[in-house]
């Protein structure tokens, strides 16, 4: 391996990590998952570098996307909860 | 950074437990040999008999294919959970709007569906395959869902649960025919096995975008015609 | 330090960072986050030490990632709905017995 | 072999057609449960002459493939699973029926217990059946998710359920991350592969910790139970039965399996002796808790945790060479008796909420007028919980009794029987509320009577395992020894 690449693999680790400790604990619940979503999308960038390029598709989509997806509208929905209950009537 | 109040026992409990399995990990991660070939021989060696060319496929959906039928299963599973707890809400009174906005999703959207299924083609061979290619639809379901709901006026429908549970239950009947057909569940006659992954593939990619699509709206769907 | 091991131990990190806060918050979409870097870091400790030969990655754990991914990514959407029960029920994203 | 992988194909098939005809439901759940009913006494009968089975799933032999294995042990839970399953799937007809009440009545509900149900019946078996430990962690998580959302049902759960999820995907990662640790040691996950190469080493026990602490959250060990109480009591009758009698049992089967198969070899004396007095802890612990508790559900829910004690008194037991196997049978007949019995007794006091609107223990009165059937169920099944002769449970703790004074360890004694005490406690409570007469007052309503009788059909099981032990004790001799794992075909 490069010095390039030992610096790459240095950097990218240190960022997941402080990623990370932002999804987990930062101030702003919507800079936490905003972090998370980041999270998922370098760690797209490390599956590459452990050649599992399989995951890497996964985690960009599911990981970063789906699940960020996710938990924005979950954070919408708690943060607007009055123009939610659009009918309540059940269906089968 | 940090910043709710917590209670001194509360911390002091997690910081014992976290710095404990932190270590722990630490010293058995370091203990590990430095080399392990782990299946990998194995994998190479039958990938000729597995109906695919690449070995991440081969592995999810020929020698451990029962684990990814067991795993669908999940993913429904969790829909389930979230369709009976209650109905469909909408989460802003009004969907995203604007020139950019609609721009974008009448581009992205077919590109993103085009995308899908070379995604899901390239499983067979290189890195790809249902898992990836059905979150990508779904990527293109949310967007949809966000910006113009009304093009995919979600519904439930005898047909829209039908697409909701094909992927598992192609998957269960294919496990199930070759139980029959061999004596062993999932055991794919070598010839046809690989249009039997892609059959179940194909399956589950439109099923994953469907399920992850509904997930996201976060409750089941109102009645809609023919049900 | 080899490649695999630098990643194992990030991975690792992230396990920890994630498992401490799942024990501090009580806030759930924040526990949920947790959770989902604790799983990130499990994953990760997957991948690094299946690359431990020098030739191509072990094909086994990358597919048990792959299906870890998808449950992991169900059960957080099935989580996310059940805390937005909870807030309109209790007024709170917080578990009731918790909240002190 | 086809009778293995039907027991899983089959409540899944079912499971997703009573999600796309939901009208049909109900037929869909008794066609499958009638049908699992075949395919598990095909089972039993096939190992009971040709001896254990191993079948390589798709037909790659580990460790490519997965491995499917069925001893003894497997047979008798499968056989527990399906009785228990049988009879809630009858009870649920009524309970989610015509008439039903409370929550139950709101359609989606009503929708929604059969497919969920029969998804975790499926995992049920295949967790029963895994012999591949990812294969299990799958397994533990369709079993969790399941289970969730069928606690879910009840709209004043939803608390309970989150909670339930976040403890239970706690509890699965923990366990994924160990079988990551095994298989960067081993490059298997298959049982038998595993045990013939596990060596005392670092990453060995760290997995061990991490997979035996993900297993110990899920099965509601002591100080881990908080989570159970609120779970069980708040779900809805059959949910309860089921979460009580088969859920938790399935993380403690796993646990065995673990313990009697890879990790055979790295089990220190001193986690066995740890292991057994968080049981005792769990026992007084959660006695006391029943003997308190306002609410029925809650009385029984609490009588779990203290049952699941009594389950983990086998581990200090297990190594001594005269006390181990008389401990292993006791164990084996207390975690099938209390099966039946709890599952009997959640029903049971269902049917007393369904009743009255409400099952406060100390207003208990008149349900021995209004609902003798369903006070019969109470009482026979407080009988096998207490450990009263001839039930099964009774059985099961004489015969820990027996071990722990054989291999010298009086101190479980005592805890057996300060345990069997505080069950008769707090049984005797509830009875004696409940055969109260009150003047007056008819009950809201009478449960239909299908309800009423499946409880007393899986209470009068309870009774039966003591009487009629003979069968099931030939069927738990087949395989290794104390159900160790004879897990490869002959290497």
């Amino acid at each position: 391996m490069t010095l390039m690449e030992y610096l790459f693999d240095g950097l990218l680790g240190i960022t997941l990590i402080w990623l990370a400790a932002r999804a987990v604990f930062a101030q702003s619940l919507f800079g936490a998952i905003l972090s998370f979503i980041g999270l998922g999308m370098l760690m797209a960038l490390a599956w590459v570098r452990l050649s599992a390029p399989d995951v890497a598709l996964a985690e960009a989509a599911l990981g970063g996307g789906v699940t960020g997806a996710l938990l924005l509208a979950a954070y919408n929905r708690l943060h607007h909860p009055t123009s939610n209950q659009m009918n309540q009537q059940d269906g089968h | 950074m940090v910043i709710e109040r917590y209670r001194p026992f509360t911390v002091m409990v997690a910081v014992v437990v976290v710095t404990v399995s932190t270590l722990l990990l630490v010293w058995a991660i370091g203990s590990l040999p430095p080399e392990s070939p782990g299946l990998s021989a194995q994998v190479s060696a039958n990938l000729i008999n597995s109906g695919v060319q690449a070995e991440v496929t081969a592995v999810l959906l020929n020698f451990r294919g029962y684990d990814t039928l067991l795993e669908v299963s999940v993913l429904l599973t969790a829909l389930l959970g979230v369709w009976y707890l209650g109905p469909f809400h909408i989460t802003s009174d009004t969907p995203v709007r604007g020139l950019v906005m609609d721009n974008m999703v009448r581009f992205l959207t077919p590109v993103m569906i085009l995308v899908t299924g070379y995604v899901l083609w390239l499983g067979s061979h290189a890195a790809g395959g249902a898992f990836q290619a059905g979150a990508l639809l779904a990527g293109a379901g949310v967007l949809v869902q966000v910006v113009r709901p009304e093009w995919l006026a979600l519904r439930d429908s005898r047909t829209f649960r039908g697409l909701l549970i094909a992927g598992p239950a192609v998957f269960v009947l294919v496990a199930a025919g070759m139980m029959l057909l061999s004596g062993s569940m999932l055991e794919y006659p070598r010839e046809h096995a690989g249009s039997l992954i892609l059959l179940i593939e194909a399956a589950s990619t439109l099923s994953i975008a469907a399920i992850l699509t509904m997930l996201f709206t976060g409750g089941r769907p109102h009645p809609g015609a023919g049900n | 330090m080899s490649q695999y091991l630098w990643y194992a131990l990030v991975g690792t990190g992230l396990f920890s960072i994630g498992l401490l806060g799942l024990i501090l918050h009580r806030h759930l979409l924040r526990r949920m986050l947790a959770l989902n870097v604790m799983s990130t870091g499990v994953f990760m400790i997957f991948v690094a030490l299946a690359n431990r030969n020098s030739a191509l990655p072990d094909p086994v754990p990358l597919a048990m990632v792959l299906t870890g991914l998808v449950v992991s990514v169900s059960a957080t959407a099935l989580g996310l709905v059940l805390i937005e029960k909870v807030q309109r029920q209790h007024g709170t994203p917080v578990l009731p017995e918790d909240d002190a | 072999m086809n009778a293995m992988a039907s027991l899983v194909l089959l409540p899944l098939l079912g499971a997703f057609i009573a999600f796309l005809i939901p009208r049909y439901g109900r037929h869909i759940g008794i066609l499958s449960a009638l049908l699992i009913l075949f395919a598990t006494l095909s089972l039993a009968q096939q190992i009971s002459t040709d001896g254990p089975l191993r079948m390589a799933v798709g037909g790659w032999q580990a460790p490519l493939g997965i491995a499917l294995y069925v001893d003894g042990l497997t047979a008798l839970l499968l056989c527990l699973t399906t009785t228990v399953g049988l009879g809630v799937s009858l009870y649920a007809l009524g309970y989610f029926g015509e008439g039903a009440t409370g929550e139950a009545r709101k359609k989606h509900a009503l929708s929604g217990w059969w497919p969920l149900w029969l998804l975790l019946w499926a995992a049920l078996n295949a967790l029963f059946l895994a012999a591949d430990v990812f294969n299990l962690y799958v397994t533990l998580e369709l079993l969790g998710l399941a289970a969730v959302g069928l606690v879910a049902l009840e709209a004043q759960a939803v608390v309970a359920a989150t909670r339930y999820l976040l403890v239970g995907l706690l509890g699965s990662m923990l366990y994924l991350l160990g079988v990551g640790l095994l298989y960067a040691l081993y490059g298997t996950v298959d049982m038998s592969g595993l045990a013939s190469n596990m060596r005392a080493e670092p990453a060995a026990w760290v997995a061990m910790a991490l997979m035996s602490g993900g297993l110990l959250l899920k099965a509601a060990l002591f100080p881990l139970h908080f989570w159970l109480p609120p779970a069980h009591a708040n779900a809805p009758a059959p949910v309860s039965a089921v979460l009580s009698a088969l859920v938790v049992k399935a993380a403690f089967y796993a646990l065995l399996r673990l313990w009697l198969g890879p990790f055979e070899p790295l089990a220190p004396a001193l986690a066995g002796q740890l292991i057994g007095f968080l049981g005792a802890c769990a026992i007084i612990w959660g006695s006391l808790q029943a003997l308190m508790a306002p609410r029925l559900k809650l009385v029984v829910a609490y009588s779990t945790v203290a049952q699941i004690g009594y389950l983990f008194l086998w581990f200090p037991l297990a190594d001594s060479p005269t006390g181990g196997a008389i401990a292993w049978y006791g164990v084996v007949w207390l975690a099938l008796s209390h099966g039946l019995a709890k599952a009997g007794l959640f029903l049971a006091a269902g049917n007393i909420l369904h009743a009255s609107g409400h099952d406060r223990v100390t207003d208990l009165a008149g349900v021995g007028q209004h609902l003798p059937v369903t006070l019969f169920a109470v009482g026979l099944s407080c009988a096998s919980i207490m450990g009263l002769p001839p039930s099964g449970g009774f059985v099961g703790k004489w015969l820990l009794l027996n071990a722990a004074f054989v291999s010298g360890q009086w101190w479980w004694a005592v805890v057996l029987l300060v345990g069997g005490v505080m069950a008769a406690a707090y049984s005797f409570r509830v009875l004696l509320h409940a055969f109260r007469n009150k003047e007056s007052q008819h009950p809201h309503h009478i449960p239909h009577p299908i309800m009423e009788w499946s409880a007393l059909a899986l209470a009068v099981g309870a009774i039966l395992l003591g009487v009629l032990s003979a069968q099931p004790l030939e069927l738990l001799e087949v395989g290794a020894s104390m159900g160790k794992l004879a897990l490869s075909e002959a290497p």
